[in-house]
């Protein structure tokens, strides 16, 4: 994680706002799937700030919602399609972790959009392009996230 | 009750008699009305300390961790053997116990469960609401009546006892503790087949409404880490909210911080969790942390069809899987 | 009224790498401000927090004398979060110091007396301060005969190279550099610091001891000083706590009553033994 | 003006005039079965006939958390200090008499704190003398009363449907003569009611055997009781964040990029981390050094320091411990135990 804490500094307000998003992706199947997108020059939103993980299990939920304090829209986290996990399981253990964390962030009262959950292969970059533009259009139909967000100094 | 102290206290002398414990730990008359408190005995002759009533509530399990920790020993000795330990057990804390022996805290062989059937603990605090927030003086039971008299009243005031019992016990699904060594004699309340009775309330209402409750909890917050410290599963060397590097909690004031400390301590006892209650009742902000705990307790038993504590070899719902596990929380594009 | 929990602002002039092992480093300060200099009016065995934006505080030795003008000197040892920072920072990095704290070496006690002074290891900071003090020629007839007895574990980690290079060869004070294990080409004297103290025999009549350095080293070296007659009121050592203000109100430095950041850093071997040991 | 007989049905008009000369009035408040110091805006909200308050109201003057300084990279500025002019109305006398100690802290020495102080300069202290003790209140033992004076500028004494109020220093003279116009003279009979209110509440408070404990705890460091003592302590702070005379705090930064701020937030001597080196060494490394700090801070080494007890008897630590650690009963062991050499 990056050390340092930067408030996503965007102004609140509704007119003009973009979401800024934070995509965790696994090294082996979503990222390669982010890039296949790029390569295939497939369109998406330019909302999602993408972070490389070696594997959807290696999220620990903290990751998420210290996202959310710092102040980012939503966060997407998208890994390997189960049974293709390059670590065999570490997608099926992380299953279970984000069915809990979004049904707990929901009974919470935060909106369910804000944490979204998927899986992306390497060969998918038209799904992921997908992915993207739903993400950043339910996360645009929330508007700015104002939960948990951590006040700038 | 009475019954069930004199049997625990004769069961403690027996244990150190025949040398199958070394430490027990129980509960002893505490200082105040209405308190008991945790009392570590060494011999049958202290046995007598050892008290149970209805303000049994501490866990006692919280303990367990740290006598078993490695003792530090020369490098050419054996290390010490671990010590022999009794614990006089509700259902509730025998879980905790069972648990921490599946996460590998404590050796299941050096601990010797003394369970007590569990009628359910009283609620100090509902005690004093119902007398308007005045000293209470005297709590007299009589089978399933509760009598409470106050400072300035004369004559008790009559309630049922589940009335004033803990939420959590009120809603315990196992008051009689399974999987012990010793089973003391008595008799336990009758389990709770309304389970999640607060989750499914809490549920029904706005999301807005459930934040705003979530918030005006939490803001109470002083952050003395009570709900932590006297949590049996809360054993880590370091929490990750005292980590400086990098730091996840912040020590300041903001909100945000005293939640991701609450969300973050609560969702690592996820599958864990056995619902004793020890955070709610050590808060002294009286914070209803047990909303929030609940949830994870009965989503856990909803997906994956676990409830933590019962046996010591099934894998933690969270360092398992099945291939069929539900995910139609997963977005589709 | 000044607030006493902020600092001065300095610029890093310039640092040295120490060590071997490249986890000491010398930095030296430099004020911002010209008043603040002359604020800082401070004595050898004093501390500072030095204070970096956004990491902390971390309280050090000051390694100058107040004899060297224009600049602070102070060896961190990379520990921490802080000291990290610290470490990983360029010339003309921007940052605080706060002080001077704590109480100095007894001066006024040492005039006119035979200082004899025992440091081991990382902790020789203050006491370079206070021999730099000593030696100026302000000051160097104020006091008598000057022993100083150095030790590091070997050559590579002891401290102020080029210092000790310089006070070999002075002829004003009484130099020995030991280390515990030599290696190639180290022609200096091998052995623990208590041992050499032991041979080098100072004298204890009108004499003042000062000694700093690891535990160990002060467990072995005070059973020496007692043998050569130093009574406790005379041997003067300094403590180090974890602290966060620096002027006794934080609550966390106290051995028994007495705080290390306001009542010390520099006690007596006499105050220490009548303090719990819990330090 | 010294004294004053106010209707307890004035109260209101008394908090509105406190509000309208610009203060800020904090007082007891119920909220949720606790009742805290909170920021009033009517007397409505003001329950004065509590025990004690939950949390103690040294947060007022030392909050949990204050900006020191903040920053934007590596150029710092001050945080100005408050200029709020407060009144704290309904405060007890053993929270009073702790903010003695405190000042005791923090203004003496060769470095005053300027946060505390301007806080403490812009306050005065109404404090209502107690008249019904908890059984876990021990304030006489340690040199206070139900009615002490220390550290109040004000004592309020609820005779009857009345208050009368006591203004011993210049800050609470000031303040009661603002008030004069709603404030009659008290008669002769209320003084004497004061009078047998206050021997009564005395006798009210339990009581403790705590002659000569600084000297017999002076040689407790060593003994082995310590251990057994501590031993079902859990190692949370709720008996220090909840003392009125706890003040340890930690300093540290907090960045959001490139600013950031330097605040000061409570901290506990019962937290590990609290002295831990950053070379891994901890001079009090498990619950029994911690244990024997705090009861000695507050027993020997305050008194060595400024010939005060720094525990007022509030009962605070032992009403809220999750595992009823009881102070009163540990100084007892001690206060035996060093009798015995043990």
């Amino acid at each position: 994680m990056e050390e340092k804490r930067q408030t996503v500094q965007h102004e609140k307000t509704e007119e003009g706002w973009e979401p800024t998003i934070v995509a965790f992706l696994c090294n082996w199947c979503s990222y390669a799937g982010a890039d296949l997108a790029g390569v295939s020059r497939f369109q998406y939103q330019p909302n999602v700030r993408i972070l490389r993980v070696p594997c959807s299990g290696r999220i620990n939920p903290l990751y998420i919602v210290k996202a959310l304090q710092n102040g980012v829209d939503g966060v997407l986290v998208s890994g390997c399609h189960p049974g293709d996990c390059h670590y065999i399981s570490g997608n099926l253990m992380a299953r279970r972790k984000f069915a809990l964390l979004k049904r707990y962030l929901g009974y919470l009262g935060i909106e369910p959009e804000r944490v979204q959950f998927s899986w992306v292969s390497a060969a998918e970059g038209a799904r992921f392009a997908e992915l993207i533009n739903k993400v950043v259009t339910d996360v645009k139909n929330l508007g700015p996230a104002k939960q948990l967000v951590k006040k700038a100094l | 009750m009475e019954k069930t102290e004199q049997i625990i206290r004769e069961t403690a002398k027996e244990l150190f008699n025949s040398g199958r414990v070394e430490i027990l730990i129980g509960y002893e008359k505490g200082t105040l009305p209405f308190r008991t408190r945790p009392v570590f005995i060494r011999n049958a002759a202290e046995a007598d300390r050892l008290v149970w009533n209805s303000w049994c509530s501490n866990n006692l399990a919280v303990y367990l961790p740290g006598l078993f920790e490695q003792k530090k020993h020369k490098k050419n000795e054996a290390p010490p053997l671990p010590p022999k330990v009794g614990i006089v057990a509700k259902s509730c804390d025998v879980r905790s116990v069972i648990n921490l022996v599946r996460e590998h805290q404590i050796p299941r062989q050096n601990v010797v469960i003394v369970g007590v059937p569990c009628s359910g603990m009283l609620d100090a605090a509902k005690i004093k609401a119902l007398l308007d927030n005045e000293v209470v003086t005297e709590v007299a039971e009589d089978g399933n009546t509760v009598s409470i008299t106050g400072r300035s009243r004369s004559s008790g005031t009559k309630v049922k006892r589940d009335d004033v019992v803990f939420n959590a016990c009120l809603e315990c699904c196992s008051p009689m503790p399974e999987g012990v060594d010793l089973l003391v004699q008595g008799t336990a309340r009758n389990a709770s087949q309304n389970k999640y009775d607060r989750v499914k309330e809490f549920e029904s209402m706005a999301p807005g409404e459930r934040w705003n409750y979530f918030l005006s909890e939490i803001s109470r917050c002083i952050r003395c880490n009570a709900c932590r410290q006297v949590c049996p599963n809360c054993y880590c060397k370091e929490c990750f909210a005292d980590q400086t590097n990098p730091r996840w909690v912040d020590a300041g004031d903001d909100i945000s911080d005293i939640m991701l400390y609450h969300i973050g301590r609560i969702f690592h006892q996820a599958g864990r969790c056995v619902e004793c209650d020890a955070c709610t009742r050590a808060c002294p902000m009286g914070i209803d942390i047990r909303t929030f705990t609940q949830k994870l307790a009965c989503d856990v038993k909803d997906l994956y069809n676990f409830v933590p504590g019962f046996s010591p070899e099934e894998p933690l719902p969270l360092c398992t899987y099945k291939p069929d596990d539900k995910q139609d929380f997963i977005t589709e594009p | 009224m000044d607030n006493p929990y902020l600092p001065y602002p300095v610029t890093l002039a310039d640092f040295i790498i120490e060590n071997d092992a490249r986890d000491l480093k010398t930095f030296k300060l430099v004020f911002e401000k010209k008043e603040d200099e002359n604020r800082f009016s401070y004595l050898p065995g004093q501390f500072a927090e030095l204070s970096l934006f956004g990491k902390g505080e971390s309280p050090i030795g000051i390694a100058s004398s107040p004899t060297e003008k224009g600049y602070l000197l102070f060896t961190v040892k990379k520990t921490g979060l802080v000291t990290g920072e610290l470490h990983n920072a360029e010339v003309g990095k921007k940052m605080g110091v706060r002080g001077p704290l704590g109480k100095p070496f007894p001066f006024e006690k040492m005039k006119g007396k035979d200082i004899v002074i025992v440091g081991g290891g990382f902790a020789f900071t203050t006491l370079r301060s206070a021999i730099t003090y000593i030696l100026h020629p302000d000051n160097r007839a104020g006091f008598g005969k000057i022993t100083v007895v150095y030790g590091a574990r070997t050559p590579g980690e002891l401290l102020y190279k080029k210092d000790l290079g310089e006070w070999g060869h002075d002829r004003r004070m009484d130099l020995h550099v030991t280390v515990d294990k030599a290696t190639d080409g180290w022609k200096g004297r091998e052995g623990l610091v208590p041992n050499v103290l032991r041979d080098v025999h100072p004298s204890s009549s009108n004499a003042i001891a000062l000694v700093c350095g690891p535990p160990i080293m002060i467990r072995f070296t005070m059973p020496v000083l007692l043998e050569l007659g130093f009574t406790g009121e005379n041997i003067f050592l300094s403590l180090e706590m974890r602290m966060k203000c620096g002027i006794g109100k934080c609550g966390r430095c106290n051995i028994g009553h007495r705080f290390v950041c306001t009542d010390g850093p520099v006690f007596t071997y006499q105050e220490l033994q009548s303090l719990p040991s819990e330090y | 003006m010294e004294q004053g007989i106010l209707a307890k049905t004035d109260m209101k008009k008394f908090i509105e005039l406190l509000i309208k000369d610009h203060r800020k009035v904090f007082a007891p408040v119920s909220r949720k079965g606790r009742v805290l110091f909170t920021e009033v805006s009517s007397a409505d909200e003001v329950k004065l006939d509590y025990r004690n308050t939950d949390l103690s109201p040294k947060g007022l003057f030392l909050p949990q958390c204050e900006a020191i300084c903040t920053f934007t990279g590596d150029a710092f500025q001050e945080v100005p200090l408050t200029k709020d002019k407060q009144v704290v109305f309904g405060m007890r006398p053993c929270d009073a008499a702790a903010l003695s100690h405190l000042d005791r802290v923090f203004t003496e020495g060769s470095q005053k704190d300027p946060c505390w102080l301007a806080r403490r300069e812009n306050t005065v202290i109404i404090s209502i003398a107690c008249s019904d003790p908890l059984d876990s209140c021990f304030c006489t033992s340690v040199d206070g009363s139900p009615v002490a004076k220390k550290g109040s500028d004000i004592m309020v004494y609820t005779i009857d449907d009345t208050l009368l109020f006591e203004a011993f220093t210049e800050k609470g003279k000031a303040l009661l003569t603002l008030a004069s116009s709603f404030l009659k003279k008290p008669k002769e009979s209320a003084l004497e009611a004061r009078q047998k209110y206050e021997s009564a509440a005395v006798k009210k408070v339990p009581a403790l055997n705590l002659a000569d404990i600084k000297e017999k705890l002076r040689g407790c460091f060593d003994l082995t009781l310590w251990s057994s003592i501590a031993e079902r302590c859990l190692g949370c702070g709720v008996c220090t964040y909840l003392c009125p005379t706890c003040h340890c705090f930690d300093i540290t930064d907090q960045t959001d990029g490139e600013r950031g701020r330097r605040i000061r937030s409570w901290d506990s001597c019962q937290y590990s981390l609290f002295t831990l080196h950053a070379s891994g060494h901890n001079p009090r490394p498990s619950k029994k050094e911690r244990m024997r700090q705090r009861i000695l801070h507050k027993f020997l080494y305050a008194q060595d320091n400024f010939k005060e007890t720094f525990c007022v008897g509030c009962g605070r630590c032992i009403r809220s411990c999750p595992v009823n650690l009881d102070i009163k009963e540990t100084i007892a062991v001690l206060a035996a135990g060093t009798g015995k050499g043990a």
